[in-house]
């Protein structure tokens, strides 16, 4: 299994991965880089060893908590370009709800725990990095006033 | 006295400049936090860094107050931004 | 737009549809032939100018509630194999929230106002039509205690 | 004397033997429910709908006591179970 890619995402693969005759319902979301202002695509980098680890960790809690549900993911690295997908999740169930609330899941933990950060590339030629609320960060080195509130897990 | 691997990534390796460095803590309490202040001697851009940033060791997140052992890595992670 | 079709469900045909740069988030809704008992398959039959009609109303109050999603769906009719899709949905919108919850209501309207029926093929040849409980109905004419009561809406 | 063309789908097609037939309902004031008693009457197989089905007009889901009028067409639909 591989989580983290520099190549773009394969819903099939996605889903082969999961789907089964006994789950009847699968729920697929995609978060694709957006074209905000002039954002041309976005470089993602990753703490490669911890976010394997950190993935492992949610996919982990997802299964213990829907026990019939099977769920993965693929993250991609890398310059992803504006319109294509740098996540995938996908979470098959014998149920519906199962499967919605198994993606859910998965998406906001990954939101909150994995180590990936977001540089924009910007048509002028510019990046800046991306804040988790949305504010982009200056590369100037100014630090963020909350930025070490964070309570980690 | 432990010997720690720092890790810095993203916006935090372009600040220091360096992806990883080593550090020595004194004592066996050591914890992240010490780790960080010594960083902050040794690494001329991690002046920069905001006084409590998000750290990891052995690829899980933890409190600053964590301790720290001996071979551990500690990584220093600008607020994170996957998905 | 082909609300129903005899043909197998792609998933690539339904994102192209939802999708678009200012769209960072997609959510897709897969229902497939679960392989309960000794099922086979499903026959799938719908009132085909009702459930096109449905369909359209069903899409258009999501399009209403979530204004910058954009969502459509496919209903598979006709015999559809155990493990094969025999609905799918797409939604995409900004943010994460809005998709999901746009797929959400449409799955859920579907289920509930969908005129389409369910023949479950069995391995010996037997056939029984499903109840939206999920209990199957004998072909035997004995009107369902409860049938008469569901409130239209 | 409205004509009203019924439409019957899935499991109750199986039990009337027919996908459509026609009926005529006195008055001008006539309901579904007029229609489904005129239907019992006339498809003999009708006599084993359930005392209340779901109903539409016109593509749409109405409840029993709706009115019809000349040229609609009623649909008897069983329980639904799309999806």
């Amino acid at each position: 299994m591989t989580y983290l890619s520099r190549n773009p995402l394969a819903v099939d693969s996605l889903l082969a991965r999961v789907q089964s005759p006994e789950r009847g319902g699968t729920c697929v979301f995609l978060g694709t880089v957006r074209s905000d202002d002039d954002v041309t695509g976005i470089d993602y980098s990753a703490y490669d060893d911890m976010a394997v680890a950190e993935i492992e960790r949610i996919l982990g809690e997802a299964q213990e908590r829907w026990v019939n549900a099977r769920v993965t993911l693929q993250h991609r690295l890398g310059l992803v370009p504006v319109g294509e997908a740098s996540i995938g999740i996908a979470a098959a169930a014998p149920h519906r709800d199962e499967a919605f609330a198994a993606c859910r899941y998965v998406i906001e933990e990954v939101k909150k725990r994995l180590p990936v950060w977001k540089k924009e590339l910007h048509a002028d030629g510019t990046t800046t990095w991306v804040d988790p609320s949305g504010r982009p960060h200056p590369l100037t080195p100014s630090p963020q006033s909350g930025e070490g509130e964070r309570i980690p897990r | 006295m432990p010997n720690i691997t720092v890790r810095f990534f993203a916006r935090y390796a372009e600040l220091t400049g360096c992806d990883t460095t080593a550090v020595r803590v004194s004592g066996s309490s050591a914890t992240v936090a010490d780790v960080l202040a010594r960083v902050r001697e040794t690494v001329p851009g991690a002046r920069d860094l905001p006084p409590r940033p998000l750290a990891a060791v052995n690829l899980r997140q933890v409190k600053l107050d964590a301790r720290v052992e001996d071979g551990d890595e500690v990584a220093l992670l600008p607020p994170l931004s996957g998905g």
